[in-house]
């Protein structure tokens, strides 16, 4: 949910844009972040993990965990926590990782 | 932990701890391996880990290559499953100049049995289809693959515990002596004795011999290698330079670096080989570097492995050598063959340490 | 708390796995790494730098302060591989051409 | 590039350190990772009312304003999005912008890297909704948007307490700070009065369920477990410093727990092992704004006297000042790191035998006496 009336920061007078996120379009404030933008929206799953395919989504939120993978325009593996949301961007959820990974050692 | 043994392994990366394993196949010995820090620490964990023969010259050494990269699959049969693949090697080249020197090699490696062909780029894209067009050609040969190397020391380890060898870890060596006939190991847990000795320690080796009085004409040279993310499968053979892992990743790396064991990693180098494997596969551009690792490379200073006897030092041994995880299976088989003084299948008298000019006691 | 727990985010190496390395005779980062690969995926052990080095204190009674954490590697942050290689061209025009000069040995393995 | 001066990281320590090197004539170029200077002090909105004497009391994302417009006015080469990957072989620094790579060749660089926040691990805590308390301010004061509606908030040191309140202030319900010790870590709990935040100590988190994000968590108290029906699980454990770039300068590390864990060493100058290479702000150890603010000026003071661009006695009486001031605001708000960050710099004089200024006979010796 967008906070309008901060307790500090007063009205939130940013300009609305339009994304899309999974083909759907929102609402997001100019100058978010993707991450922020899609969570503004009641959603938190940003994608599924590599090797067991459970949820992810923002956790640090300085772009230092790498969970919050999103693909930006045709772009894989794009941090939505430090990437900002842009008129008319097409964002997609990380869900196609290459299955690939063993459970063994590997480099 | 017991203090005597027949055997004294010093170094558990690919070659000592093949060794090891070798020497505890035939059960009549007590064999202990002792390395300063944990397995795959050093050069054996850093690796692309390519099991490589195709064009490697002379021919002659082109030839000890092959007869090891054959032993694998008999050696996965014993010690597991090491992931060993023989994805086809494939090298390619940018100049029509390079052709030539391309069917010269085919043509050599040909007296020894190795068959290497000479790929048109349409040959070599019809191959690997995310190869550069801008390539001429390359050479190929189906004997080359990777192995995990990781697998293969792990494997390796607990085959030859199986047999009863014991390992050390952690466990530097401080000194070496002989007494009464016997090697003392002298380490940081202790002395240890026994009464033959291989000296396995890559690119330490050097220091190794000093204790010994021996000078080990090796060089460290360090290999920077960068690791992309995990990608679609798309690379199906070994490619010169270029690989990717089981797991997606994609390995890139051609640098030589004489810069003693420094293992940073440095973005003059990193630059160029993310340039490189862009040239060679210009999809890798939008993709994701995760990591970039070093790897200090042992090299004798003639490039060709160091194996046998150590002269004027009785039941002292050494093997040392470039291209380790290629030459494992059979390093280990031959070392094993010596110490329990038998004929070497294959002549060592080549790979001796003797040949080095410079050899001189420095004792 | 549950073995199952997963310590490495990017990678989803749990507690037991990591354990299970130390009972092979693992005690720095560094090797447990290479055992199980916790803290090599695009985070680079930022986040269970501290997490693995709590369980091997645990486990080995090793104080915390004698832990290293792991060797932090280049690029710092996941990088695409067009932004680390610039428009500047390649050095290496092919790594068939220096290995097959007349009487240089090859050395092709990156061993 | 070149330049006098590299700043890594535009949070308060580099805005500050930029500050006055550049206002004394120093080339100064300061780069950022992220699209804004300012760092994590974008969104503290808690008002700071112990700041050093020569900044006026303010609150957080004001004091970031003022730092970056103040800079601004002066001739300072400023690149945001921006970030230091690596180091070349003749020591210059690695930039990326996203597009290309260059060297940056610097005279001296101080890094002031910040630090992170250390996860705390449940069954569970991989799951969207949970996050660190950090994140979860970002998006309340910075993206002004809610994480979700009600959280249970794990930790209860300053900056857990400081979070709880700002979410509840925003509407969000916390429904429990759970602590696992039998009292709250943070002195400041007069952040919860008038609130209804309770606080369950004695308490961990046994796990979080829900299909693709956080639905239920079970909370075990001293053995009795509750179900707690929240969206949001903030992690405030504390941090760490970020020594990373330092390894990659081949800094050589320490341990001080009080500092945070592993951190780069340095000298009373904050020089790290590797020569003109500097530290300051949370990199050099964990600290309040006050700390923060203070190595920076002090890390570029010292970098203003080696280069002697100004007057060596003024450099003097103003380092003699910063001194006075951080050990006054550390000694008050956080002793023990302050003790900590002591033993670091008498360390590294004790190793390379160089005398600690006499001007800090008083910081020290206060420290022993004390």
């Amino acid at each position: 949910m967008h906070l309008t009336n901060h307790p500090v920061l007063g009205k939130d007078d940013r300009k609305t844009i339009q994304f899309y996120f999974n083909n759907k379009l929102l609402n997001a404030k100019e100058g978010q972040t993707i991450a922020a933008a899609i969570m503004a929206n009641g959603i938190k799953k940003m994608g599924v993990s590599r090797k067991l395919q459970q949820s992810r989504g923002l956790f640090c939120g300085v772009g230092r965990c790498y969970s919050c993978f999103v693909t930006v325009d045709g772009l894989e593996h794009v941090l939505s926590c430090s990437t900002l949301v842009e008129e008319g961007m097409e964002v997609y959820s990380n869900l196609s990782d290459p299955d690939v990974r063993r459970g063994e050692n590997e480099y | 932990m017991k203090k005597s043994y027949d055997v004294i392994v010093v170094g558990s990366g690919v070659v000592g701890s093949s060794i090891t394993y070798h020497l505890s196949e035939e059960r009549n010995k007590e064999i202990l391996s002792i390395d300063k820090d944990f397995p795959l620490s050093g050069t054996s964990g850093s690796t692309q880990a390519w099991v490589w023969v195709h064009n490697k010259t002379p021919a002659w050494y082109g030839e000890l290559n092959m007869y090891s990269a054959e032993l694998y699959s008999f050696l996965e049969r014993k010690i597991g499953d090491v992931e060993y693949k023989r994805t086809g090697g494939i090298a390619p080249f940018f100049s029509e100049a390079d052709r030539e020197k391309a069917l010269r090699l085919a043509e050599k490696q040909a007296e020894v049995g190795i068959k290497v062909e000479v790929l048109s780029r349409d040959e070599v894209l019809e191959k690997e289809p995310s190869l550069s067009r801008s390539i001429a050609g390359a050479t190929y040969s189906k004997i080359d693959g990777n192995v995990n190397p990781f697998r293969l020391i792990e494997l390796y380890i607990r085959a030859a515990r199986k047999n009863g060898a014991k390992f050390s870890f952690y466990n530097p060596v401080m000194d070496i002596t002989k007494e009464n006939g016997l090697f003392k190991v002298t380490t940081q847990d202790g002395d240890y004795f026994s009464n033959q000795l291989v000296l396995a320690g890559g690119p330490w080796s050097k220091s190794l011999g000093k204790l010994l009085g021996i000078d080990v004409p090796i060089k460290q040279v360090r290999g920077q290698i960068v690791v992309t993310e995990p990608l679609r499968p798309f690379l199906s053979h070994t490619i010169g330079g270029v690989r990717q892992a089981d797991n997606g990743e994609v390995l890139i790396g051609y640098s030589k670096e004489e810069v003693g064991y420094d293992l940073r990693s440095t973005l003059d180098i990193v630059q160029d080989t993310a340039r490189m494997a862009i040239d060679f596969v210009p999809a890798l551009e939008k993709v994701n570097v995760v990591r970039c690792f070093s790897g200090i490379r042992v090299m004798p200073e003639d490039g060709f492995p160091i194996l046998g006897g150590i002269p004027g030092i009785e039941k002292g041994y050494i093997a040392a050598m470039h291209s380790g995880i290629t030459l494992s299976p059979l390093v280990g088989t031959l070392m094993t063959e010596l110490l329990s003084g038998g004929e070497t299948s294959i002549d060592l008298e080549r790979y001796s340490l003797n040949r080095f000019d410079s050899l001189q006691s420095i004792g | 708390m549950d073995k199952s727990t997963i310590v490495c985010r990017c990678e989803e190496i749990n507690i037991d796995e990591i354990e299970s390395a130390i009972n092979l005779g693992a005690r720095t980062f560094n090797d447990i790494k290479r055992l199980t690969r916790c803290g090599m995926g695009p985070c680079q052990a930022k986040c269970c730098m501290n997490l693995v080095r709590q369980i091997i204190s645990d486990k080995t009674g090793q104080p915390l302060h004698e832990i290293r954490p792991p060797r932090m590697r280049v690029p710092l942050g996941v990088t695409r591989m067009g932004a680390l290689a610039g428009s500047q061209a390649s050095s290496v025009t092919s790594v068939f051409g220096e290995s097959t000069e007349e009487g240089e040995t090859v050395h092709e393995e990156k061993l | 590039m070149n330049t006098d001066l590299l700043i890594v990281g535009g949070g308060p320590a580099g805005l500050n350190a930029a500050y006055k090197a550049a206002s004394n004539g120093l080339k100064t170029t300061v780069i950022d990772r992220w699209f804004t200077l300012g760092g994590q002090l974008n969104q503290q909105t808690q008002f700071y009312n112990n700041l050093p004497q020569h900044f006026e009391n303010q609150r957080g994302y004001q004091l970031a304003n003022y730092l970056i417009d103040r800079l601004r006015k002066l001739d300072v080469k400023i690149l945001e999005n921006h970030k230091m990957i690596g180091a070349y072989n003749n020591g210059s620094i690695g930039v990326t912008d996203g597009k290309s790579t260059f060297q940056v060749q610097a005279a001296n660089v101080i890094m002031t890297t910040g630090a992170m926040e250390e996860p705390d691990i449940f069954p569970g805590w991989t799951l969207p909704g949970v996050m660190t308390a950090g994140a979860a301010q970002i998006l309340i004061n910075r993206e002004r948007v809610l994480p979700g509606k009600r959280a249970l908030i794990l930790g209860s040191n300053n900056f857990a307490l400081e979070v709880a309140r700002q979410l509840n202030d925003c509407g969000v319900a916390v429904k429990g700070i759970v602590e696992s010790r039998n009292e709250l870590l943070s002195q400041n709990d007069e952040l919860l009065c008038e609130v209804d935040i309770p606080v369950l100590l004695d308490s961990a988190i046994e796990r979080a369920i829900g299909k693709g994000e956080v639905e239920k968590v079970y909370v075990n108290t001293d053995g009795i477990e509750s179900v707690y029906d929240v969206d949001l699980i903030c992690i405030a454990k504390g941090m760490t410093p970020i020594f990373e770039p330092f390894e990659i300068m081949s800094c050589d590390l320490t341990y001080q727990e009080k500092l945070g864990g592993w951190l780069p060493k340095y000298d009373s100058r904050f020089e790290t092992t590797s020569p003109s290479v500097y530290i300051a702000g949370n990199a050099a150890g964990i600290t309040n704004i006050g700390g923060i603010l203070l190595t920076g000026e002090i890390a570029a003071a010292s970098i203003l006297e080696k280069s002697n661009a100004a007057n060596s006695l003024k450099i003097e009486e103003e380092k003699k000042y910063l001194w006075g001031e951080l050990y006054r605001i550390e000694s008050a708000e956080n002793p023990s790191a302050l003790d900590a960050r002591l033993d670091v710099i008498r360390n590294f004089h004790h190793e390379t035998g160089i005398q600690l200024p006499v001007y800090l006979d008083s910081v020290f010796g206060g420290l022993t006496n004390g």
